[in-house]
């Protein structure tokens, strides 16, 4: 059924437009044997040096279920769009997939500002959104899948991880967005609560190039760690001007949770080896579903081309919808619902299970330091998938976060 | 003591790296009215020149030579954005002059399409460059103060880029053409001055330099498709702070931005030192309406 | 020298001199005048080459110039002093005068660093203000300016639109003489455009005058009387 | 100096980055008067005007415009409120709205009340307001251009607009700078009779280089040179001044024989 | 004779209004013929219109470049937003608020309360900030390219100051999640169809005002600035004053259209302050043709309905197609869309450019102007 998008069929629409599928009482994205899903993210514009990759492997999960024959029996089109990094146009393009294209589900989005775009147009339509990117949780939409880590699977575990190093001063710094804010307002709690110490607070505009004050500030405070939330170009720019000042990884430990194999490649290994960073993935992880998504990854787009954290993610994602499609035995959107809750699957960072109660997945925390090849070296692992928890409400230092309601 | 050394080095260092994305646009905003939209484009283009560079000499020739890669980077750059400038002036920036506001319409439009082209040819993601050896480390002054000799090497290089443009521009008989050129470009062709070629060689000298600006941030910076819209604006506001043609001006308004940004940043935050400085950019232009360095004219308006 | 055969032209769609020919033989001054937007400046650009020809041609020492851009024809050897004076207001006088030195046909001379003495001659007053800028000059100081710059590169034809508008009288005599002794030298010709008839008369050897975009007189000294006058160049 | 002036200059000086165009400068008017202001090329004539007019500002002397209502010192004012005080000006180089056509440029130059509010609520030209234009515009001969765009007029036509919108502004002194340059001779005389015609209602300041206008029209005539006054007094006083004769007008010409 | 120079100039208007009145037909009933999508997208093009006509009221009548249009856009949406947010809220702090660790709601959250104040406030706002900026930049003669850079810094201090006051502004993320308007469903199609009208409304308003305006002697004074700012001045008109009224009239609208952008998409977050979005503004204006109203609003469609529909079929080269564009129209064509109707051999005559002062004077000089 058209996911309880009742204009869709009632409206005079279908005569009018000419994308409009003729087949209007066929189900949400099915076209005879094939059916329609939506990729949305941004190929163009300052977001594309991340997103362009998700949506790469994006496909190629489509590829995988299309030579096994599909979902249903029916083979998987992918309606590309581009958000083009603007919050509107995700929102527009949303809409487009879901009440013009008619897909089934929507695999989409990196920054929580896109995200929260889409959020109500899936709810408003009642589509699916696969979401791939680790985020600043709060947030729990009926429509939407969340396929990358909430805090409570990468930011909390590696405080703790820290704190059991021994490392107490944490000088946080981050881009000056959503993300960045919310995960350093989790930190200091659970710093204060565990007897660490946040020695400073830094933000930068996202894009921000010039990284010598704050070098000449992580200076003067002589933290035990620097804290990484910076996002995108920054990166490269505090790597490289931290190396310049003389400061290498065995000089100050840092830990980044926005660089994954990708970032490392384009900011240069020799930079950035011995510094750790946090993700749920690496290319490194070892399970044989990894050595087969990074073989055939590289196959498909190159030996050069590494996989990362959110790719493995939009990968899983595709799947895990694919699994609860052949389950419910329908494209229907709210019979997927009803269906993904639990199902488990084998992905490339181990087994992942979607949590029923807020559609979140149950992801392996890891700690890796980034290797002079550019790889990733897993040091440390939470053992088995942590319990997504996106409003931390299992944990009792988290209880003054918010406002009271 | 070694923090207002640092601070005092750092700020001359963001003021170097402003005046190296300005200094080109000083000449075809500054001098041609071109509101060059696609300049930070030119500065990308530079980077990608120093990327391809190193890559070629990291498969062609002797793991020894690699660190020469960067001195030929730099020309490489200058030449290519040279060459793309060049082309762009002879097939659209001539049917602009006297219409900058179209002119900030197409070189938009163009900033666009070589961002997409970059991204056709070097993929979405960010590349990276491996700075010569040579160029690691710092000169220490005193204990706790290191100068990295990367930003010395910057330094440098924005002085001999500035040496160079003041005596091309100002002591030189193209510079000569060049001015009157802009100024009058009718008048400068009555005269029997080739307004075609000066035009040409002027936007080419100026995007040359974008180039140039690139190849230096590759060693401090990212280097991917939408890396210039990172400087634009910063570029723009140096350009027009110090007044519009002048090149003591641009200088000017890259110290005057980059001392004050650090020292904003410093005291309070990155976002809210940003705040600062803009603020004042704004209480600045109260005061001196032209920049700082207000060409005068007596004519009306 | 020059000669402009049936020309046709104007700006963009609207088209001011219509079938217009004058010639200028070697060594003459050759005046050319009528009322406000008759079109004698439209016709100086046009030979200049700041305006399309849209029929006729202009030709110059027997080649046509129709395909030549302005700069070209400046170093043909045409001079212009415009109508306005067009200085590059931020260039010091110096300057502009070198770029006046770019047209010569003379290679030593473009090049030179100083401005040669004899360009000079004619306008002592220039010397001093060397190192100002030509905006800050006054109207008529840039007058002069323009009219040095133009003398600079030696032309063989002299285009003069105006010149002694905004010019102390005193001045206007100089121009005047500048003007006579460039005849008597012999080597440049010169179109003259000019509204004063006193001016003219005392330095012109052939005139035309123009109405609504075309000759509608042509003649010497001698035949242009005061019915003439009163025809053409009354409002 | 029987009447009193109704705009008086004293010890007006003038620098531009030290350059003194202006050096301590009398000037005073009549009401109703006629007054030429002639002198060399950069003698700072038109800085004069630019002083009056609140262009400049000088670094010192006094510029006072005396009103019916009483004194004012223009040197403290704006421009657009010197302009309303009733000093307008035409300037040395044509500077009309070229993006307005010939009958806009004189509307908006017209007098009436300039605020915003009452511009916004103007839609239409009053009837009477059509009238004057009509008429001044078959004055300055442009009636066949009056719906051209203004930059498309030829040189000599925009200096014919320009006072056009002088006139239409109607203020009580009347700055012109070189007003019939470009001119034709018969032109020149047409605007000459003019000038003769609204100095009747105003003052007029003309500079001018044209010896001939000026001896024509010419009651009183001041002469600059340097930023100083040279000599003040009618035209035949002023020709038989030797210094005049050298800095200005030129050692051989009789000017009686002009015209 | 006498009575063609009067039927000429009639009939012409005649055909106008009947233009106007087929695109206001066409407009209104826009819900019978188009999808549930692309009505969503009409509006919002709509709203953007509003904005392209306050932009040409600044820009392509009084001369002025402002690239920080984006502000009193995104103040408007702010304006509404804050108010949907307090209504999806339903008496409680809206969401983002009790994740920051605000306890009460602030004292200037408070009037959004009510839909009037709100729409008033989105009014106010941005023509106060407009007048505010305008009484010191020009009244201290700030002009061409230094008004447009210190817009740009405008852009900068705003977008910088929403970002980092998350606990109130939402960051980076902005304010979504809305549901209700006047208590009733936003998402209803009664609503979706409301709101859409009521744009189409708005968007005629704001036409008749602006060609109210630029009719009236003020819109000449305005043009008048845009030649010549000084001679203006000694005709005895203050220019600032004119100035500060046309971009408080401009920023106005923005806000007008920013409040109505709110409605149609849901969200409303910083970015759409920035610098690139209201560079894009000026686009659609100069690709509708500065100085035309009708321009302004067609630009304003046209435009993004060209990168809508570019970047449905080419969505991974469409930046190519949409630069290429830009390019191809300044250079084919200089008067833009409009300009394209008065001109035949736009080809030929690009190469005398320089010369041509004919062509398009307004262009011409208000290109001057910077
Ligand atoms: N740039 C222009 N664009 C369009 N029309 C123009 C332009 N310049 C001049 N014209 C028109 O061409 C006609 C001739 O102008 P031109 O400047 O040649 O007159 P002129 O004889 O030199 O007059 P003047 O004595 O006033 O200088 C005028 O009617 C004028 O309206
Ligand atoms: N803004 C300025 N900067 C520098 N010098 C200036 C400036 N304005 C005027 N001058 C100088 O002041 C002097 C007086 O100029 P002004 O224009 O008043 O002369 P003028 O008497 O009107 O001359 P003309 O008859 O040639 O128009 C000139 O030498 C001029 O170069
Ligand atoms: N969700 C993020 N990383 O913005
Ligand atoms: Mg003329
Ligand atoms: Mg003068």
């Amino acid at each position: 059924a058209c996911g309880g998008n009742e204009k869709g069929n009632a409206s005079p629409s279908a005569s009018a437009s000419p994308s409009a599928s003729a087949s209007s009482g066929a189900s949400a994205g099915e076209g005879g044997d094939t059916v329609k899903v939506g990729i949305l993210h941004s190929l163009s514009g300052t977001m594309a040096i991340s997103e362009v990759t998700v949506k790469n492997s994006e496909l190629m999960a489509i590829d995988e279920i299309n030579a096994k024959g599909g979902v249903l029996g029916k083979k998987i089109e992918p309606v590309i769009e581009d958000g083009a990094s603007d919050w509107p146009t995700f929102a527009e393009k949303a809409r487009k997939l879901l009440s013009e294209d008619k897909v089934a589900t929507v695999f989409g989005g990196w920054t929580s500002a896109s995200r929260k775009a889409m959020l109500p147009v899936f709810e408003e339509l009642k589509g699916l959104l696969w979401y791939p990117v680790q985020y600043e949780g709060l947030e729990s939409s009926p429509y939407i899948f969340y396929a990358g880590a909430t805090t409570n699977q990468q930011i909390v575990p590696s405080i703790d991880y820290l704190l059991e190093q021994g490392k107490k001063k944490m000088f946080l710094l981050g881009s000056d967005y959503v993300f960045p804010r919310t995960a350093n307002k989790i930190i200091k709690a659970q710093l204060a609560a565990k007897g660490g110490e946040a020695v400073a607070e830094e933000y930068t505009p996202l894009g921000y190039t010039d990284y010598s004050t704050i070098i000449a500030k992580i200076k003067s405070a002589k933290p035990d760690v620097v804290y990484n939330t910076l996002n995108g170009d920054s990166n490269v720019a505090f790597f490289k001007q931290l190396k310049d000042a003389g400061i290498a990884a065995k000089d100050l430990t840092t830990v980044s949770v926005s660089i994954a194999e990708e970032e490392v490649k384009g900011i240069g290994a020799d930079i950035l080896a011995g510094h750790l960073v946090a993700w749920n993935y690496y290319q490194t992880t070892d399970t044989p579903e990894n050595k087969t998504f990074v073989e055939n990854f590289k196959k498909k787009y190159g030996a050069d081309s590494v996989t990362s954290d959110p790719m493995e993610a939009g990968y899983t994602a595709v799947h895990l919808w694919a699994a609860a499609v052949e389950k419910a035995g329908s494209f229907d959107v709210e019979k997927v619902k009803e269906a993904a809750k639990g199902i488990e699957w084998n992905a490339p960072e181990g087994k992942v299970t979607i949590d029923g109660d807020n559609q979140h997945i149950y992801k392996t925390v890891r700690i890796g330091e980034i290797q002079s090849d550019g790889m990733i070296k897993e040091l440390w692992n939470s053992g088995s998938p942590v319990k997504p928890d996106p409003y931390l409400k299992t944990y009792d230092w988290a209880k003054g976060l918010s406002g009271g309601s | 003591m070694e923090m207002w050394l640092t601070q005092l080095f750092n700020g001359l260092s963001v003021s170097s790296i402003l005046l190296l994305i300005a200094l080109g646009l000083s000449i075809t905003f500054g001098l041609m009215k071109i509101i060059n939209m696609a300049h930070g484009e030119f500065i990308m283009i530079g980077s990608y020149a120093a990327y391809v560079t190193q890559n070629v000499f990291k498969s062609a020739l002797p793991k020894s030579a690699f660190d020469a890669y960067f001195p030929v980077a730099i020309v490489v750059s200058f030449a290519v954005a040279f060459a793309i400038g060049y082309l762009l002036e002879a097939t659209l920036i001539r049917f602009l002059y006297g219409r900058p506001l179209d002119s900030l319409l197409a070189t938009w439009g163009v900033g666009l399409v070589l961002q997409q082209v970059a991204r056709s040819i070097f993929g979405a993601p960010n590349v990276a460059v491996t700075s010569p050896s040579w160029l690691d480390g710092g000169m220490r002054i005193m204990d706790g103060v290191v100068f990295p000799y990367k930003r010395l090497f910057i330094i440098g290089l924005v002085l001999v880029c500035l040496l160079a443009m003041y005596l091309y521009i100002y002591r030189s008989g193209p510079g000569r053409r060049m001015r009157a050129v802009m100024q009058n470009r009718e008048m400068a062709a009555c005269l029997g001055i080739s307004t075609r070629r000066v035009d040409g060689m002027t936007f080419a000298i100026g995007s040359g330099i974008a180039g140039i600006a690139g190849c230096a941030l590759s060693l401090i910076g990212a280097i991917g498709p939408t890396i210039g819209t990172n400087y634009i604006v910063d570029a723009f506001m140096v350009v027009v702070l110090g007044g519009v043609g002048k090149l003591v001006g641009t200088v000017a308004g890259a110290l005057g931005i980059g001392m004050f940004n650090t020292l904003f940043e410093w005291w309070s935050t990155a976002s809210l030192g940003k705040v600062f400085v803009f603020v004042l950019i704004v209480a600045f232009l109260q005061w001196r309406t032209m920049g700082l360095f207000a060409v005068k004219t007596r004519s009306l308006d | 020298m020059l000669s402009v055969e049936r020309l046709e032209a104007g700006y963009g769609e609207s088209v001011i001199l219509r079938d217009v020919s004058i010639r200028v033989e070697p060594g003459q001054v050759v005046c050319l005048m009528g009322r406000n937007g008759v079109g004698k400046s439209t016709l100086v650009k046009s030979i200049m080459g700041l305006l399309k020809t849209k029929r006729g041609s202009v030709s110059f020492k027997g080649d046509d110039l129709a395909r030549r851009a302005p700069g070209q024809r400046a170093r043909r050897g045409i001079g212009y002093v415009p109508q306005g004076r067009e200085i590059f207001a931020q260039l010091t006088v110096r300057e502009n005068l070198r770029i006046g030195l770019e047209a010569s046909r003379d290679r030593k001379r473009r090049q030179a660093k100083e401005i040669p003495a004899e360009a000079l001659a004619k306008f002592p007053a220039l010397k001093e203000m060397y190192e100002r800028r030509g905006g800050d000059l006054s109207g008529g100081q840039q007058q002069q300016l323009a009219f040095a710059r133009a003398l600079a590169a030696e032309p063989e034809l002299l285009l003069l639109d105006e010149p002694t508008e905004g010019i102390q009288p005193s001045i206007v005599q100089d121009i005047e003489d500048v003007i006579r002794s460039i005849r008597d030298e012999g080597r440049t010709s010169i179109l003259l455009v000019e509204q004063s008839l006193e001016f003219v008369r005392s330095v012109g050897d052939r005139f035309y005058i123009m109405e609504k975009g075309a000759i509608v007189w042509e003649g010497v000294r001698e035949e242009l009387d005061d019915p003439m006058v009163m025809r053409y160049l009354t409002v | 100096m029987t009447k009193p002036s109704i705009l008086s200059c004293e010890k007006v000086t003038v620098a531009f980055d030290g350059f003194k165009a202006v050096q301590g400068m009398d000037l005073a008017l009549q009401p109703g008067e006629l007054r030429f202001l002639i002198g060399p090329n950069g003698a700072g004539k038109t800085t004069m005007l630019d002083v009056v007019c609140g262009k400049v500002k000088p670094v010192s002397g006094k510029v006072t415009f005396h009103a019916k209502s009483g004194s004012i010192d223009i040197t403290k004012r704006k421009e657009h409120k010197i302009a309303e005080l009733g000093i307008g000006r035409k300037f040395q180089t044509p500077s009309i709205f070229a993006g307005l056509t010939v009958e806009e440029n004189l509307e908006i130059a017209m007098s009436q009340n300039r605020g915003v509010w009452a511009a916004l609520r103007t839609t239409a030209m009053k009837k009477a307001e059509r009238e004057r234009i009509d008429a001044e515009l078959s004055l300055i001969g442009l009636g066949d251009q009056r719906a051209l765009r203004a930059g498309r007029l030829s040189h000599g036509q925009k200096q014919w607009l320009e006072i056009g919108m002088m006139l239409l502004q109607e203020p009580e002194i009347l700055l012109l700078d070189e007003p019939v340059a470009g001119m034709t001779d018969k032109e020149t005389e047409k605007t000459g009779e003019l000038l003769q015609e609204i100095v009747r209602k105003r003052t007029v300041v003309v500079v001018e280089h044209d010896m001939a206008f000026v001896r024509n029209f010419a009651s009183k005539v001041t002469v600059m040179h340097e930023g100083k006054l040279l000599k003040e007094g009618t035209m035949d006083e002023v020709q038989r001044d030797d210094r005049v004769a050298e800095v200005y007008l030129g050692r051989r010409r009789d000017v009686d024989a002009v015209g | 004779m006498m009575l063609q120079a009067l039927t000429a100039p009639r009939t012409r208007k005649l055909w106008l209004l009947l233009g106007y009145a087929a695109a206001a037909a066409a407009l209104f009933s826009a819900p019978l013929y188009l999808s549930d999508f692309r009505l969503n997208l009409l509006a919002k093009f709509l709203a953007f219109a509003i904005v392209a006509l306050g932009l040409d009221l600044i820009w392509g009548y009084t001369g002025i470049l402002s690239l920080g249009h984006g502000v009193f856009f995104g103040l408007g949406a702010y304006a509404m937003g804050m108010h949907l947010k307090l209504a999806a809220a339903g008496g409680r702090l809206p969401d983002f608020m009790d994740w920051s660790g605000v306890t009460k709601l602030p004292w200037f959250w408070a009037p959004f309360e009510s839909f009037g104040v709100a729409v008033l406030l989105g009014i106010l706002i941005p023509a106060a900030l407009a007048l505010f900026l305008g009484f010191f930049t020009f009244r201290n003669r700030i002009r061409g390219v230094y008004f447009t850079i210190l817009t740009q810094a405008l852009v900068i201090i705003t977008v910088t100051l929403f970002i980092g006051q998350q606990a109130y502004t939402g960051g980076t993320n902005g304010l979504t999640g809305f549901t209700k308007l006047f208590g009733q469903g936003l998402k209803t199609d009664g609503m979706k169809t409301g709101l859409y009208l009521a744009t189409v409304i708005v968007l005629i308003g704001a036409f008749v005002l602006c060609r109210y305006l630029v009719k009236s002697r003020f819109g000449k004074v305005l043009r008048a600035i845009r030649d010549g700012e000084n001679r203006v001045r000694f005709l005895g008109f203050d220019p600032a004053m004119y100035q500060m009224a046309a971009f408080a009239i401009s920023a106005a609208l923005a806000g007008i259209a920013g409040m109505l952008f709110v409605l149609h998409v849901g969200i409303i977050s910083p970015s759409m302050m920035a610098i690139v979005p209201s560079i894009e503004m000026i686009l659609w204006v100069a690709i509708g043709g500065r100085g035309a109203l009708v321009g302004a609003v067609i630009g304003a469609v046209a435009l993004n309905y060209a990168k809508s529909s570019l970047s449905e079929s080419y969505p991974e080269i469409w930046t190519f197609f949409l630069g290429g564009l830009f390019i191809v129209a300044t250079v084919f064509l200089p008067g833009g869309i409009v300009g394209l109707a008065k001109q035949i051999g736009p080809l030929f005559r690009r190469k005398e450019a320089v010369h041509d002062q004919a062509l398009n004077p307004v262009l011409r000089e208000s290109n001057r102007s910077v």
